[in-house]
């Protein structure tokens, strides 16, 4: 068995933490990089403790977790972090945006009056990311049979729209004309 | 040439030479052109099964003469063509038997040396311009490169590199790390296409008649509902605003009504001139 | 855009540099998790500086490659960490690395002009195995007979071998003086 020094011994032990996927126990630091060493249990115990000393003002922490030891990232820095890993929500069905735009244009109303206009169940996934998202919200509840619940849209749907008010929402007629009135100007193309 | 290599061929020729003393009548090495070979190459003798990997070692003619050159410590601008093109004419004709897929490579090779050979030969032409290349310049240049890009490949080959010297260092995020979804985006006109096309189709299917109303009445139905409750009853006035003006109060007693209409609102009023009271529900149920 | 004090900005990069899976440039840092935020150039660039001269001492280390900067183990400590592997890092073979060397020095090249230098065949496995890699991709066709593909290295080639950028390939002074003197030997092509 070798003998290592004290300051070998934190960076080999320091560099493994760092270089494993997974969580390092004390054991399989045995096992594996300090096989061919004499290392007392208390070098290695303080070493360990130095090094969680040492990164406690950095931004990342040594911490002791059920199978071992692992470096992570600061927790008050999560807000910023989050920022690393950005997943794009897949585009909108056709199913999601008339739920959305009946709501926009019908509101306060349920979820059977919007499955009536569409002929279709809607489904609580729809309801879900609309909610999510807080374009949509419950405002009260129907005085019928099983209170459904009525929605509306809110504020936060008008300033993505960039809208003051819903009356702002153009009607559908109108839309319908703007859209014939740019065939009718553009017959070249 | 790598030390792997060089300890590949070192060793073969201390074995080959231990093999081939002279207490028994050695065997032919070869057969060339019929004619059994017993004397090794001058320069080493290798057994045959030690050529294989030698040949594999080589990583072709150029690194084969570069291996002769530094052998003989020549130097390669001096280029002895005779005696190196011997060499190599040797081994060529020694793989050649032993080893049936010999690159095309290593005979062509074998003819430029011979072709530069011949042209040293053959006297200098009186009339021959001054500048007349030397017929080894191209060969030496040749040599010279790819004893660059050998120098280049072991240099690169020393490099620290990811996976064997150096390992990337990557930390678990704290768990509070959540993952920033991106919603997708949507235009003012997907959303006014998509009423456009759930209005048409609910006509055709159901002969709906559908009213029109306005909007801002409708915003405005959505805005009383989230301010009235269904346990305490919210005196009318507090859902007008004066300061929106006549428009304003119009929107909301047409919010009103609709609401009343809808059964959503009940509005009471104790007697005459009264108070008007109101309170979500529906006269039904309050009956 | 938000103030962040020198500490907090220091402990954000260090945190982005550990848990990124990938080096991470200075325009990715301020793309990111430093977009909110007023940082100068100067402020930037001192607490990279400050964070290479933190970890010296230590068993990792940060060092700015082709992409940007990366925290890496200490060369010195490979020999024991490379037990903690099940699988020894790939040999590459002198094929391989002399067909590399010369794409790398001699980019853009052509399959053809390798093979006339090192005076073989190039095999095609040896081509798919650079490219798979990722180390080698094709940037072009020689406008020759056959258009030929034009080879070059790429980012991920100089950040496996903790190189900054071409200009820090080992003998590439060799290889410049190589090529200047063709040149000067042949002014008639």
């Amino acid at each position: 068995m070798k003998k290592i020094n004290k300051a070998q011994l934190k960076q080999l032990v320091e560099a493994t933490l760092f270089v494993s996927d997974k969580p390092v126990s004390k054991l399989r630091l045995r096992e594996t990089v300090l096989a061919e060493f004499q290392v007392s249990d208390k070098a290695l115990n303080d070493v360990l403790k130095e090094l969680v000393l040492d990164y406690q003002p950095r931004g990342i922490q040594l911490v002791e977790v059920a199978s071992g030891y692992r470096f992570q990232s600061l927790d008050s820095l999560s807000p910023w972090l989050s920022v690393l890993w950005q997943e794009t929500a897949p585009r909108y069905s056709r199913a999601m945006l008339e739920t959305l735009a009946l709501i926009a244009y019908r509101q306060p109303i349920t979820r059977g009056e919007i499955e009536q206009v569409r002929g279709v169940a809607v489904s609580s996934n729809i309801m879900k990311t609309l909610t999510e998202r807080d374009w949509v919200k419950v405002v009260g509840h129907k005085e019928v049979p099983g209170r459904p619940a009525l929605y509306a849209t809110t504020r936060t749907f008008l300033d993505y729209f960039s809208l003051r008010s819903l009356s702002e929402l153009p009607s559908a007629e109108a839309f319908e004309k703007m859209v014939d009135a740019q065939i009718v100007d553009q017959p070249i193309q | 040439m790598s030390e792997d290599q060089q300890a590949v061929i070192e060793e073969a020729e201390r074995t080959g030479s231990e093999h081939n003393e002279p207490v028994q009548q050695p065997l032919p090495l070869a057969f060339i052109n019929g004619e059994a070979l017993i004397e090794k190459p001058q320069d080493l003798y290798i057994p045959p099964d030690a050529l294989e990997v030698i040949l594999e070692s080589f990583e072709g003619p150029l690194d084969l003469l570069l291996y002769l050159i530094r052998k003989q410590k020549f130097d390669i601008t001096s280029l002895p063509v005779a005696q190196i093109t011997a060499q190599y004419m040797e081994y060529v004709e020694v793989m050649r038997t032993l080893k049936l897929e010999l690159a095309a490579e290593y005979l062509l090779m074998a003819a430029i040396l011979a072709e530069i050979k011949s042209r040293l030969l053959l006297p200098r032409r009186s009339d021959a311009p001054e500048d007349e290349e030397d017929p080894r310049a191209e060969l030496i240049r040749r040599l010279q490169e790819y004893e660059l890009v050998k120098q280049a490949a072991e240099d690169l080959d020393a490099q620290p590199r990811l996976e064997r010297d150096v390992h990337a260092v990557q930390v678990a995020v704290h768990e509070s790390v959540q993952p920033l979804r991106v919603e997708p985006e949507v235009s003012l006109q997907e959303l006014v296409l998509a009423f456009s096309h759930a209005m048409k189709r609910a006509a055709a299917f159901e002969h709906h008649t559908i009213e029109r109303e306005a909007l801002s009445t409708r915003e405005r139905m959505s805005l009383i509902l989230s301010v009235v409750s269904a346990s305490r009853y919210t005196p009318l006035e507090e859902l007008f605003t004066v300061e929106e003006g006549k428009a304003g109060v119009v929107v909301s007693f047409l919010a009103i009504l609709e609401l009343v209409k809808e059964q959503l609102l009940i509005c009471v009023q104790a007697g005459p001139y009264a108070r008007i009271h109101v309170k979500l529900g529906s006269y039904e149920e309050n009956q």
